[in-house]
């Protein structure tokens, strides 16, 4: 066999991911369709994707990367350095829609030297750059073709667009005039299915292969018993936390803060809302990068301490409004974390919302108590050092920290600073630190190949055969 | 079709109705256990001595939920057809009084209202109030409005063009008077009878909101959600999804059986209204 | 010869017997009128015949016809006796004929269920016979809908329906009761060309002896399910004995019975004192379906210009046919609707512009019986409550003096004051009609119009309903505006009459003169067609 | 019949101007910003300024309604803000889906239902009529949701004998489209056919009381000729205005059924279009529905005016 069907739990509102956030969009088109000029690989690494190799100045603000030849869009058109300066043009242009603008600010312009060769001029030293070059949102687009990339994606990956039947599927066919190893598979079906059960169903039923993120971790035993399939958890980026308002009273207070921490029970919530699939976290970094430091200790489950603290803050008889965004990871973790804030003796309201409002309300407005919600962007430290988000987080010394990392380009030094951006989070209690997303691979036994992980929302399908 | 048929389904549904809206009564200051208190320990427990219906996966006890679930399904049905019932039945029956004008506006009104899905109005308002019980009432409430203008107006038309108003306005009384003296006590057991019927739908309908999570929120118990969070887990523990679904379904027929049972008491000629009266 | 014979016939309808020995014959060519009381078993014997008792009903007994006993029949076999071989004219037309079919082909589909031709043919079959029927295809075609036409024509529709057939034995039910005197007569006519023509049997039912004394040979009348006499028509009325059989003929013959003197009016000129209620010139039109969107609209003209007044004391009443506008008028004159042109003076004063005092003064004065004894009391009230109802134009009025008065008016229209706590359902026709007319009372009024208010009941009822208003009209000096279709009950009790037709009023007069002298062809056309006792009671 | 006709299109065309009103000022009051959803937590407001410009959301609102209406009048209501396709080209596609959806469940629905009621009606008070009167009982009750759950689980997870969910599109062969609808039609359908069966059987024996049937079996017509010919006809009156009735509920089951079979209709496009404030498809479908239930009405009124002449004359 050489088809492959395969379940996602969102239907892609259109199939430019530099034209919209949805991470569904990465998961169709990253690697198969588009490819950017570094790529991003199963296990987090960067590797050169369009672009061979690439130097670095060494004042860290002049990038040059030497583009692969003989590479052709599915349209026919070849790709050169035109088309890689249009794309990061587009993608920093005033009037640009990019998702990951904010990422590309130290950008100050881009060069072609040569067809073959770009050179990227920064701001500043940013050794982020490889890294975010490699995000879905950045692939490189045609330049006659961008404008139609939502409904007729034409990029250069190893999958040419078929036919989307919105609102059911995504038909991809093998590109035979792929530049690299040619795939194993030849046709691609993304099946949008995002009830659980109806995964389940159609799992069960063999109408869909694969789902390399099962929405229903109660199932995965059931699979696991069953012999036609293999189960395989891995971990995603999505750093789940408890976000808080700390501009808020009383959330301002610091010990306010830490007895809600110590009354998050990390163990019942992994069983409870992911029947144990996923990890721990005890800070804003998920486990399997470089300079982890594990900070689960750092407040254990303690009722009674948390309710000394609240006693000491003068924060008896609290009440605060849970804000819940549609996944079920959230609603679910939000039901028992309501009840173990009750048990301490803080009074939860829950407020499920849509995206759209959660957006408004809690991400744009602030106007939040309390949110569940899972950061899946790799390396985004960086958020606690804005200004302006929603976590009211402001800490100078966090920043001074930040700055620090970010023109750092030793690596040892590199990760004693991450290290201290984890411990100065978890110190300051900004949010509850609740566990890491697991990535709840399920597919036929036979199929080989998947990311155990997703370091990105991603499903690279290059190396996906099934077994002879 | 005997009577004792019929007045079995009067019964039934009598105590059906009257069980279901006890149950939701004193789910509020008893139940079981804590419907909220997780015990994800003990989750998935099967029914036996210590939880009659098992718990859920949460470790929440199932009979608890179902008693408390009772609450968002019965209150929103009940609302709603007051909503419908007051704000309709006097437009019905005030628009077949006057003629004319007025009345052309309210059926005008009532068939605009009819052509916009419910569920859509409450997608609407869930977007608009945020989710809850208050919007499910409105929601299925505007819906029921124009049900009950028609019933009303086709009862009342020719009540207002009978003998006995006629007689009435002989005897010198007013439109007022007349309204409420001599036509609604004649349509009140047609009323009696769609509301009836209408509340068996509005349990249905709260469910359906509930189940797309337009309803009751958590971690407030309710059937429709508790239907939504069991689909997952059918292959799991059938009991929780076929328990919430039983009650559903349970509650629906005691109202259809109270309906048609008050039907048949309620017609003075002893016959049945038709059915299709009663659903128009 | 004898073609049908019943003998013994029990029928029970969900256990309850209806027919209790139930015995006759029939012979070819012969009519035979069956009379009783409304609920005696008239109808039934008659689905017994046909076999076509309700769901729950068993029949018992033998039914004889041609030498088969009908009951011993399977329903295949029935089937080819209903219809081809006894025909059936039901009691209302209106609701015999399927409203959503033509009535042509309403009456071509017996003949086609019996006979091998076309449909063509039937059709053409069917066509003559409507027109024998008397609705000529020019005038009244074939593919209308039974809603389109009057009663009468219903009733025509009916009858042509079940001679299509040529039966033996046709079975009338009722089938002038809904109608008009003029209309009634006309189907009896045609009833009698019918038999003229084909010579079946006919088994003519109905409540009316006036009707079956026209038409039969021979009479039986029935009560409570029996067959309590039988005999021939004529002189019926001298040989009969059986009680139930003399208070029927009594009644039949009312107009003589309760010609009670009519009080001379009180010296005045209407020049001087203005009539209690009077319409001068009104008319009111209802405006008819357009024939398409852009057609004129079109109108019926109920009430054309009519003047009629009443004065204190007197008695008028309003005679005409069905759809003649009496009602209309009366309403207009109630001030229940607002006349198109015209006005309606109460004491020479047009009510349209008048005060509140004015208008409840009139009420006050002016009070109504209508047509429809039962549908004019609220079903959810007790009777006491719907008398005391217009009691609040005296002003407040305290609980004991308002069921005083209640009770007394109770007892002036001779029903009990126990019945003020029954709810109308509980009373009889002709009960219901005395709690209508304790309702118009109760206020004291002066005058009373009273709309059809003897129609519906039977001839007993009827009678006992005109005697009271006799003498009410003696003791209280009421006056009254009566209308109705039946000219005994106009000659009875009126002392002036007005005879209305399409909308306007074409003979005025003194009763005796109007209905001994008519000048209008109407007037004498609405004379002829009361049924003549002669034969029966002589 | 004409006049009824114009009446009715006239007052079908004034319901859905006010609709359109009414609908275009619910989606002003959505709160949440179609821009923002669209580029998620990391868009910087002059992104997001840049995109609110490209969806022309910084018109003033009469210029918005105004192209809107007017576009829906040449039938092309707007570009989707997330799909970037013309709205019409979307729904066109959905509606390959929810109407054959929705007829199939009606159709299912009238199959099953009618003859139940016809059943029950011609062996009244027996026990056949009683059963079905109990299944009907049951039939009404039960949430389509959850009966098509129940569906699921039983005929396609554990029989597999039909797809559990999805759409493979009309281009992959009729016979693998109509299978995928199946199980949601019949889950639709079920509850529905319990309501017709129940009407069915009431009014048909509401007819065959009426004096006109036993005139027809005076005539000599045979029970099962008086029911064919003379009872059916009028016994299906109250069945057209049900069935008129039943129509948004099917569109509302239609909606919630899209969701469990993840079926790539209507229902799910609005849900999807409303979570993604793509406003103009909201108000787009929304208005289209409105559209829908108004004509169905009007057809209601018509084939009333057809079957019944007593409404065909008078009108
Ligand atoms: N379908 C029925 N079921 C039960 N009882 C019935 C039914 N039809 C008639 N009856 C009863 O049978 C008795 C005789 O009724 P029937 O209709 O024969 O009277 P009728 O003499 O024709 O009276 P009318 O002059 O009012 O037509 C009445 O007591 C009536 O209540
Ligand atoms: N509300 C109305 N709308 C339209 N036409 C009406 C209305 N009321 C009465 N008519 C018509 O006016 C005419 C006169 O009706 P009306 O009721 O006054 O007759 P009537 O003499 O009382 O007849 P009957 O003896 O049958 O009671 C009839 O043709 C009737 O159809
Ligand atoms: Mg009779
Ligand atoms: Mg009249």
């Amino acid at each position: 066999r050489t088809d492959l069907a395969i379940g996602v739990r969102l239907e892609p509102p259109h199939l430019d991911p530099t034209a919209a956030a949805a991470a569904v969009i990465g998961e169709i088109t990253y690697a198969n369709l588009f490819e950017g000029l570094t790529r991003i690989d199963r296990e987090g690494r960067v590797i050169p994707g369009l672009a061979e190799s690439w130097e670095v100045s060494d004042d860290g603000k002049v990038y040059t990367f030497r583009l692969r030849q003989g590479v052709f869009f599915h349209d026919g058109s070849t790709f050169d350095a035109r088309d890689a300066v249009f794309t990061l043009e587009r993608a920093i242009a005033p009037d640009s829609i990019n998702p990951q603008k904010a990422l590309l600010e130290p950008i100050e312009a881009v060069e072609a030297v040569d067809a073959h060769t770009l050179s990227v001029r920064l701001k500043r030293p940013t050794a982020q750059l490889p890294f975010i070059l490699g995000l879905p949102a950045l692939v490189i687009v045609g330049h006659e073709t961008a404008e139609t990339n939502r409904a007729m994606p034409n990029g250069t990956g190893p999958f040419r667009f078929s036919r989307w039947h919105m609102g059911d599927r995504v038909d991809l066919v093998r590109n035979d005039r792929y530049w690299g190893e040619k795939p194993a598979l030849s046709r691609v079906t993304f099946r949008v299915i995002g009830d659980p059960s109806a995964a389940y169903a159609a799992l069960m039923a063999g109408n869909i292969d694969a789902y390399t993120n099962f929405p229903a971790p109660e199932h995965l035993p059931q699979f696991e018993a069953d012999p036609r399939f293999k189960v395989v958890v891995g971990r995603t980026e999505g750093k789940t936390v408890l976000a808080q308002n700390n501009a808020r009273k009383p959330l301002d207070d610091i010990r306010v803060r830490r007895a809600i921490a110590h009354a998050i029970d990390r163990k019942l919530l992994i069983d409870g809302a992911l029947y144990g699939y996923g990890d721990p976290i005890g800070s804003h970094f998920a486990p399997q990068n470089a300079g982890y430091v594990d900070l689960t200790g750092r407040y254990p489950y303690d009722p009674e301490a948390a309710r000394a603290l609240l006693r000491e803050a003068g924060a008896e008889g609290l009440r605060l409004k849970l804000a819940l965004p549609p996944p079920s990871y959230a609603r679910r973790s939000g039901e028992i974390i309501a009840e173990r804030l009750r048990d301490v003796g803080i009074q939860v309201d829950i407020v499920p919302m849509e995206w759209a409002q959660w957006l408004t309300d809690v991400f744009r407005d602030k106007n939040y108590d309390l949110s569940i919600v899972s950061h899946v962007e790799p390396n985004d430290l960086d958020i606690y050092a804005r200004d302006d988000y929603y976590f009211n987080y402001d800490s100078p010394e966090y920043k001074a920290l930040y700055a620090e990392l970010a023109a750092e380009q030793d690596e040892e030094k590199r990760l004693v600073l991450l290290k201290s951006l984890q411990q100065k989070l978890t110190d300051d209690a900004v949010n509850g630190f609740l566990f890491l997303l697991p990535k709840l691979g399920v597919w036929d036994a036979r199929l080989q190949g998947f990311w155990e992980n997703a370091p990105i929302p991603a499903n690279d399908l290059t190396g996906v055969r099934w077994e002879r | 079709m005997n009577r004792d048929f019929l007045n079995a389904r009067l019964l039934a549904g009598a105590i059906i109705v009257g069980g279901v809206c006890l149950m939701a009564l004193i789910s509020l200051v008893w139940t079981p256990y804590d419907p909220l208190k997780l015990d994800i320990a003990n989750r998935f427990a099967p029914p036996g001595p210590r939880h009659w219906l098992g718990t859920d996966q949460l470790g929440r006890d199932v009979l608890s939920l179902l008693m408390r679930g009772a609450v968002g399904p019965v209150g929103v049905s009940i609302s709603a057809v007051t909503i419908g019932l007051v704000v309709g039945a006097t437009a019905g029956m005030l628009a077949a009084s006057s003629g004319g004008v007025a009345s052309y506006a309210t059926l005008r009104t009532s068939d605009f209202l009819f052509a916009f899905p419910a569920l859509l109005i409450a997608i609407l308002l869930r977007e608009t109030l945020g989710p809850g019980m208050l919007n499910a009432m409105v929601a299925i409430g505007i819906f029921y409005i124009p049900i009950f203008i028609r019933v009303s107006y086709g009862a009342s038309l020719p009540v207002w063009r009978s003998g006995y108003v006629a007689a009435a306005r002989v005897a010198g009384r007013g439109s007022l008077w007349i309204a409420t003296v001599h036509v609604l006590p004649n349509i009140a057991g047609v009323l009696t009878v769609h509301t009836s019927v209408q509340l068996s739908l509005g349990v249905l309908a709260e469910a359906s909101l509930s189940y797309i999570g337009l309803g009751v929120q958590p971690p407030q118990p309710s059937w429709g959600r508790m239907l939504l969070e069991a689909q997952t887990l059918l292959p799991i523990s059938p009991l929780l999804a076929i328990a919430p679904g039983l009650a559903i379904m349970v509650t629906v027929m005691g109202f259809n059986l109270l309906g048609a049972g008050l039907r048949q008491a309620l017609d003075p000629r002893g016959a049945f209204i038709p059915e299709s009266e009663a659903v128009r | 010869m004898t073609l049908l014979t019943v003998d013994n016939l029990e029928v029970d309808v969900a256990g309850r017997p209806i027919l209790r020995g139930v015995g006759f014959t029939l012979t070819r060519g012969e009519t035979l009128g069956i009379i009783g009381r409304s609920g005696s078993g008239k109808s039934m014997t008659a689905l017994a015949l046909m076999r076509l008792l309700p769901q729950d009903g068993q029949a018992r007994g033998r039914i004889v016809f041609d030498g088969t006993d009908l009951l011993s029949l399977d329903e295949a076999a029935m089937c080819g006796i209903r219809g081809r071989r006894i025909g059936v004219v039901f009691q209302e037309p209106q609701s015999a004929l399927n409203p959503l079919m033509t009535i042509g082909a309403q009456v071509a589909e017996g003949i086609r269920q019996h006979a091998d031709v076309t449909r063509r043919e039937a059709a053409s079959l069917a066509a003559e016979t409507l027109a024998r029927a008397g609705l000529d295809p020019a005038r009244v075609s074939p593919d209308r809908f039974p809603h389109e036409l009057s009663g009468g024509q219903r009733q025509r529709v009916a009858i042509a329906m079940t001679v299509a057939m040529r039966p033996d034995i046709i079975i009338a039910d009722e089938p002038t009761t809904a109608l008009d005197v003029t209309t009634q007569a006309r189907i009896l006519d045609l009833l009698r060309t019918i038999l003229r023509d084909d010579g079946p049997a006919l088994l003519l039912i109905s409540h009316d002896l006036g009707v079956v004394a026209t038409m039969a040979d021979r009479i039986a009348v029935m009560d409570e399910g029996r067959i309590v006499e039988t005999g021939p028509t004529r002189g019926f009325a001298g040989r009969a004995h059986a009680p139930q059989v003399r208070t029927l003929i009594a009644a039949a013959t009312l107009s003589r019975e309760i010609a009670a003197p009519v009080p001379p009016l009180p010296e005045h000129t209407p020049a001087e004192h203005p009539p209690l209620l009077a319409a001068e010139a009104v008319s009111r039109r209802f405006g008819l379906p357009r024939a398409h969107p852009l057609a004129w609209r079109q109108y019926r003209r109920a009430v054309d210009q009519v003047s009629l007044s009443v004065q204190a004391g007197e008695s008028v009443a309003l005679i005409g046919e069905s759809g003649s506008g009496k009602t209309t008028l009366a309403s207009l004159m109630l001030g229940l609707q607002t006349p198109d042109a015209g006005r309606i003076a109460y004491r020479g004063q047009d009510i349209a512009g008048a005060g509140r005092d004015v208008l409840r003064r009139m009420r006050a004065d002016v009070q109504a019986v209508f047509q429809d004894p039962y549908s004019s009391l609220d079903p959810r009230r007790k009777a006491g409550w719907i008398i005391a109802e217009p009691l609040h134009l005296a002003g407040p009025i305290a609980a004991d003096e308002r069921d005083e008065r209640v009770a007394e008016a109770l007892r002036e229209v001779g029903l009990s004051p126990d019945d003020a706590n029954k709810y109308p359902h509980a009373f009889s026709g002709g009960q219901r009609q005395r709690i209508a007319m304790a309702r118009a009372l109760v206020t004291r009024p002066r005058l009373v119009v009273l709309d059809e208010a003897v129609s519906s009941l039977d001839v007993v009822a009827q009678a006992r309903i005109l005697d009271l208003l006799a003498r009410l009209r003696a003791d209280h000096g009421l006056a009254y505006l009566f209308i109705t279709h039946d000219l005994r009950v106009a000659k009875a009790i009126a002392r002036r009459v007005a005879v209305m037709h399409d909308g306007r009023i074409v003979e005025e007069g003194m009763t005796a003169e109007v209905l001994t002298d008519p000048q209008h062809p109407y007037t004498r056309a609405l004379l002829a067609s009361q049924p003549d006792f002669s034969a029966f009671a002589a | 019949m004409i006049r009824a006709f114009a009446a009715g299109v006239a007052s079908l065309l004034a319901t859905l101007l006010v609709a359109s009103v009414v609908i275009f000022a619910a989606m002003q009051v959505l709160p949440g910003d179609p821009a923002q959803v669209m580029l998620g937590v990391n868009a910087r407001p002059d992104t997001l300024a840049a995109l609110r410009e490209q969806l022309g959301l910084d018109q003033p609102l009469a210029v918005r309604y105004w192209t809107w209406v007017s576009g829906l009048l040449t039938g092309n209501p707007g570009v989707s803000h997330t799909y970037a396709v013309p709205v019409s080209d979307l729904i066109a596609a959905r509606l390959g889906v929810s109407l054959p959806l929705a007829a199939l469940a009606l159709a299912l629905a009238v199959a099953i239902g009618l003859p139940l009621g016809m059943w029950a009606a011609a062996r009244r008070g027996r026990a056949v009529d009683r059963g079905v009167l109990i299944v009907a009982q049951l039939g009404i009750a039960v949430p389509n949701f959850w009966l098509a759950m129940l569906l699921v689980l039983l005929f396609a997870v554990t029989l597999r004998w039909l797809p559990p969910g999805g759409f493979p599109g009309w281009d992959a062969g009729a016979g693998p489209a109509l299978l995928a609808l199946v199980l949601p039609a019949v889950a639709l359908a079920l509850p529905q056919s319990a309501i017709l069966a129940q009407v069915m059987r009431q009014s048909l024996v509401d007819v065959l009381a009426q004096d006109f049937v036993r005139t027809a079996r005076a005539k000599g017509l045979t029970r099962g000729q008086a029911l064919r010919r003379h009872a059916l006809r009028n016994a299906f009156i109250p069945i057209l205005s049900v069935l008129g009735l039943q129509f948004p509920f099917l569109l509302a089951g239609t909606i919630i059924i899209e969701n469990v079979f993840f079926l790539p209709g209507i229902g799910r496009l609005v849900f999807q279009a409303v979570n993604q404030r793509d406003l103009i498809v909201v108000q787009s479908v929304v208005m289209l529905l409105v559209a829908i239930v108004a004509v169905v009405n009007l057809l209601v009124g018509l084939a009333y005016a057809a079957v019944d002449p007593r409404v065909r004359r008078a009108a």
